[in-house]
């Protein structure tokens, strides 16, 4: 489904990722962590093109995301991405966040398109806020809308970025509580996040980064979680750190 | 029409033309005439300026007092009254109306009026880029400082207002570009700033073309050494770390 | 380029014209008038009858200090009369037809100053108008006389005029025409009088582009008939020395000895022939 | 001084002398304000384009507008423009031309501040959805900036009524000159200028204060 | 040390805090915890006035703080405040953050001022950044110079309002660990935090609120986390909805 081969990238001078190599198949839960600046955020981006590369390759559904020639306006449009700070429009009721880019983008009429929008927005629980403004909602009720935002596109694979980090402790449940049943559906999900219990409980995998945007673990969520004496110290550091409290 | 460009060495009495361009003895040309008016349009808006950044940090300061309605009320009366006119007629009233009201303004000279005018008219603007300034920086801000035990005036002089600054140091620039275009109102009351210079000098000269663009020349240059002086001071206020901290991606 | 020709074809001819001066102002709403307005009016229906049109539009465009040579030259207006003095300086851009009018730069003051001369004003400010030959005038009559006094410049002739009216200066030098069109409007005109010498001769004259010998012909024949037939005069009359808009105060300024001599002998003789004589 | 003399304001005074230039300086406010704001968008546009070729000449061409008085563009577009185009213009169009072109110098900082406010996760959001670079700015960047940016704009709109004032270097006629004329023609230069700051202040506040509603009312809720 | 008598707060029309009563003795660590919008904030600001009140009292170490006549610049020099977004001052170096008050406020000498505040830096383990400006450091780097900073006057009672929640998880454990030390050696502290870890650890009493502003539990540590039978619906939810995860 997405595949990394040799992924470098510089800002400058300055290498965020080096040398990058991974693959997620189809139906598969990859949870990333690692330190802040370790380049998490960038390596999820370079996945839609977000953020360009300058070395390796990246495939995404076999088509090659480093080639220029790639329509990528169409390639992400199958791509679903959820923000750290939610990135609604905040101009734009619930509804029309939830409708535009399926009638701007891939072309549904907007009954069509109302009525995919509404079912996802069903689906995270929120019915009764269609109306509503994002600015309107609190932290949680917007990180769900983003996801049923996503979800309106029918992608075929969903990125998520600390998709909880910027919300209130009792407000992480509700959106984690989304995510995990996303991923009992089947939906394929790289997900960059700190939330071990998650990581815990459904991923498949879990890609361990480092200063530099280099991977340093890359091994199933059993191998990450009880077998630390064969990981590296840097990472044994890292979970004690966050797992502490 | 050809250039004719000797113009500027001419001297202003005979119009005959003058050895090095510059008069000699008390005699002065029309080049000398002009760097005296470049001279004028500096002065009357360095003054400007000064005025207006004292009375905008002032009144854009009062208007963000917490707490004090009526200050604020004024504050905003003074911006209001002194942004919805414009700058030409305002100085027509300080020149020839508050005169009727208080006798004794008679004997200002036109100069330190316009500097009043031009400095009253820009406070109004300064003060709304100090209250924009002051209200963009976080609310944590203000109760930091006082939390530290800070009075009011220690949290605006120590933490708020160096803070703030540095926020509008870009608009700043434009509103200080701005006080040298609008310097040339000062000919109305009699400065020899260079717009008086041009108008008057293309009467005499009958060499509008070539008056205008030595006086458009001038302008330019002013602006740009505004321009640069600002930068400088931007980059000497800019403040360790901050710009590194925004601009990293998430 | 052949003026003639462009105002042939298109039917239309744009005249200079000043929104505030003694010769030529503005009653609002499009509407100007004045001695030289009037008189250039004649003018161009004295061209229609020569080029034979049945029709000839006049476009009035308000002129300034600032625009006025360059407009003339670059064709926006096909002549101006306002109130230009023909110069030397400006010979160099442009043309002129024949000298309708001398003005005389003297000196306004409140009738209870007891100033009377040029020498009077030692130690006074003395008020002219930015952008106008008053100035250099006044200038060259400092340096003459060994006398002393401050310049205050007003922004345009009414400014120049509230200088005086309010007590900024002590004096106003101008334009006898201007000066006289001022204290006509003002609120007390017997507060104010003229005074003193003639500092300076300024024929003043309609210009136009400059090359054109047969649009100046023409334009010059026509003043040459008002002059010849009397009707110039009875237009001096008019707007000089009987009440006129807007407000309908005489200006009272009778016809000077400088301006009747240069109807007797028509010529475009620029400022510097009249200083020598 | 004597005192002033009210009897000077009148209706033939507006409808003779002040209309006629009110008309000029509300026509020439509104042109100048939607013939800046779209060009001053491309010129934003091209600043922020990252190319070289497209930000170099624009932000030239926005500086050297910014830094020269408006009284001196006025005066060489009407002086220059009819020897580049071979025939004369009038002032009205003259004015009409600098303004949007002087403006749109202004207006243009003004977008591309608005825009650059606009965070990057707010464009990646867009992008990320599948819209195009066109797309993303129509519906997503430009309406956000817009909305923000309307108090500057409208700051900026003031700024430019009064500047119509200007129009007097080439004889064009606005409210102010409406005003003067009718001062000197009647001899009542103070009341003129009284009445004028006056009409200016009503106005230009007036305008302030509709478009705090406006704002209010089509603010983000945030 | 600390009492809060029947005290309300209004916004307008909307009522902050309603009737709220406690009281802090010396040496003691009262965590607040609470729904988002629930007024833990405003509580513990208007204990330095840095938030009016509209009735009631509070008294801080014998002062009264509701009266107008107090000075409050000078009773807040002796209440330290520790805040979310540290709120260094961004324009002053490290050392600078710590003196500036010192010497403005409570009159010290530049010496004494650096003397006493490189002390509480090194304290929070951070000498080697004296020199750099808040911009430069990490956020769990700039809390700990926000509480150095606040330790540096001297406070006979130090608040803290949510310290952590801006900060990267492998942060937390840092700034904590400074936190648990002045409890150690017997500060007053006051802490809004969602950190149960931190209250399990260290507090003597748990206070939590909900929205409206009302004071539903004020209990020792043990009754809170120990006998959730005793609890009120509300707090157990809250309490499950934030330690599920
Ligand atoms: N536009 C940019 N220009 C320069 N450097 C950047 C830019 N964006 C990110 N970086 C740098 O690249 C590195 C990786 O950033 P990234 O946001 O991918 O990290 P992260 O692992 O997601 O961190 P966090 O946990 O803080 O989100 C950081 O050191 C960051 O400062
Ligand atoms: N300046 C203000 N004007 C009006 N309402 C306000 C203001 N400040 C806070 N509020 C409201 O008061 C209530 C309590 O706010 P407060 O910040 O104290 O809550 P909190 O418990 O600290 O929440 P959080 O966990 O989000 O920090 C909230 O509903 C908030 O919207
Ligand atoms: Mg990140
Ligand atoms: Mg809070």
């Amino acid at each position: 489904m997405i595949e990394l081969k040799n992924v470098s990238k510089w800002y400058g001078n300055y290498q965020v990722l080096t040398d990058c190599s991974t693959r997620i198949n189809k139906g598969e839960v990859v949870v990333v962590c690692g330190p802040s600046g370790s380049g998490k955020s960038t390596l999820i981006k370079t996945i839609n093109a977000l953020e360009p590369i300058q070395q390796g390759e990246i495939w995404v559904d076999r088509v090659p995301v480093h080639d220029p020639a790639t329509n990528l306006p169409k390639l992400r449009s199958h791509v679903g991405m959820v923000f750290q700070h939610f990135e609604l429009f905040p101009h734009l009721s619930v509804t029309e966040n939830l409708t535009i880019a399926q009638i701007k983008v891939l072309g549904r009429s907007a009954d069509e398109a109302k009525q995919r929008g509404l079912k996802m927005l069903d689906r995270v629980g929120l019915m009764a806020h269609k109306d509503k403004f994002p600015g309107q909602l609190s932290g949680g009720q917007q990180q769900r809308v983003a996801i049923a935002r996503a979800l309106s596109m029918d992608p075929i694979v969903m990125l998520f970025d600390e998709p909880t980090s910027a919300l209130d402790p009792e407000m992480v449940g509700e959106v984690l509580d989304v995510m995990v049943g996303l991923a009992h559906e089947g939906m394929t999900m790289m997900c960059v996040t700190h939330e071990m219990g998650f990581a815990r409980k459904v991923s498949n995998r879990v890609i361990f980064m480092d200063v530099g945007g280099k991977i340093l673990e890359d091994c199933t969520r059993d191998e990450f979680f009880n077998h630390p004496e064969e990981r590296q110290t840097r990472t044994k550091d890292f979970l004690n750190k966050i797992l502490q409290h | 029409m050809s250039w004719d460009w000797q113009v500027f060495c001419e001297d202003t009495m005979s119009r005959t033309a003058v050895q090095g361009c510059f008069g000699k003895g008390g005699d002065i040309t029309y080049l000398d005439w002009m760097l005296s008016a470049w001279g004028w349009t500096v002065s009357v808006s360095l003054l400007s300026l000064l005025l207006a950044l004292v009375l905008g940090a002032l009144v854009g300061t009062l208007r963000t007092l917490p707490g004090r309605p009526g200050i604020v009320k004024l504050g905003n009366a003074w911006v209001e009254l002194f942004r919805n006119i414009p700058l030409l007629v305002q100085l027509f009233l300080w020149y020839h109306v508050v005169p009727t009201v208080f006798p004794a303004m008679k004997a200002v000279p036109g100069f330190v009026l316009v500097v009043l005018a031009l400095g009253f008219f820009t406070s109004a603007r300064i003060a709304e880029q100090v209250r924009s300034g002051i209200e963009t920086l976080p609310r944590g801000q203000r109760y930091a400082a006082m939390a530290m035990g800070f009075t009011t005036f220690q949290s605006y002089r120590y933490v708020l207002l160096p803070a703030a600054f540095r926020i509008i140091i870009p608009p700043l620039t434009s509103e200080t570009m701005n006080i040298f275009k609008n310097s040339s109102v000062a000919f109305a009351v009699s400065v020899a700033e260079l717009t008086m210079f041009a108008m008057q000098a293309q009467e005499e000269t009958a060499r509008g073309i070539e008056v205008y663009l030595a006086v458009t020349a001038l302008y330019v240059v002013s602006a740009f050494a505004i321009n640069r002086i600002m930068a400088f001071v931007e980059k000497r206020a800019r403040i360790p770390g901050l710009v590194a901290a925004s601009a990293g991606g998430h | 380029g052949d003026t003639l020709a462009k105002i042939k074809a298109s039917g239309s001819i744009t005249l200079g014209v000043r929104e505030s001066s003694g010769l030529s102002y503005t009653l609002g709403n499009g509407k100007y008038v004045g001695f030289h307005t009037e008189m250039a009016e004649r003018v161009i229906a004295d061209l229609q009858k020569q080029l034979g049109l049945a029709k000839l539009e006049t476009k009035y465009q308000p002129v300034t200090s600032q625009n006025r040579v360059p407009l003339v030259t670059n064709g926006t207006v096909d002549f101006e009369c306002g109130s230009t003095t023909n110069n030397a300086a400006r010979q160099k851009d442009v043309a002129f037809a024949v000298t309708t009018y001398v003005e005389e730069v003297r000196t306004a003051v409140k009738a209870n100053s007891g100033i009377n001369s040029v020498k009077d004003l030692n130690g006074k400010s003395v008020a002219t108008t930015t952008g106008t030959t008053s100035v250099q005038t006044l200038r060259k009559n400092e340096r003459a006389g060994g006398i002393d006094f401050k310049e205050v410049y007003g922004k345009d002739h009414a400014d120049s005029f509230l200088l005086l009216e309010t007590g900024r200066a002590d004096a106003f030098v101008m334009d006898a025409s201007i000066l006289a069109a001022n204290i006509s409007k003002s609120k007390n005109p017997a507060d104010f009088k003229i005074v003193g010498e003639v500092l300076s001769v300024e024929p003043i004259a309609c210009m136009l582009r400059k090359d054109d010998t047969a649009f100046k012909k023409a334009v010059d024949d026509s003043i040459k008939r008002q002059i010849a037939d009397g009707s110039l005069a009875k237009l001096y009359d008019k707007w000089f020395m009987q009440p006129v808009p807007p407000t309908n105060t005489k200006v009272g300024l009778p016809l000077s000895e400088a301006t009747k001599a240069a109807w007797a002998t028509p010529n475009d003789k620029p400022m510097e022939d009249y200083a020598k004589k | 001084m004597t005192g002033l003399d009210f009897s000077f304001y009148n209706w033939d005074l507006i409808s003779n002398f002040v209309l006629k230039g009110l008309y000029f300086s509300v026509m020439l406010t509104v042109v100048a304000t939607i013939g800046g704001v779209l060009f001053g968008t491309v010129l934003a546009l091209m600043r922020l384009s990252g190319k070289k070729w497209l930000d170099v000449p624009a932000t030239i061409y926005v500086n050297g507008m910014r830094s020269i008085p408006l009284v001196m563009v006025i005066l060489w577009v009407f002086l220059l423009a009819p020897a580049l185009i071979g025939r004369p213009i009038g002032a009205e169009v003259s004015a009409v031309i600098t303004f949007i072109a002087f403006e749109a110098a202004y207006f243009s900082e003004i977008m591309r501040a608005g825009i650059q406010s606009i965070s990057r996760g707010q464009v990646f959001a867009g992008q990320a959805l599948g819209m195009t670079y066109g797309q993303n700015m129509k519906l997503v960047i430009l309406p956000q900036a817009f909305r923000n940016m309307l108090p500057v704009l409208l700051t900026q709109t003031i700024i430019l009524f009064q500047d119509t004032s200007l129009v007097y270097a080439i004889g064009a006629y606005d409210m102010l000159k409406g005003f003067e004329v009718a001062g000197k023609n009647f001899g009542r230069p103070i009341e003129a200028y009284l009445a004028a700051a006056v009409l200016y202040f009503v106005m230009c506040y007036a305008l302030s204060w509709g478009v705090k509603r406006l704002h209010k009312k089509i603010a983000i809720i945030r």
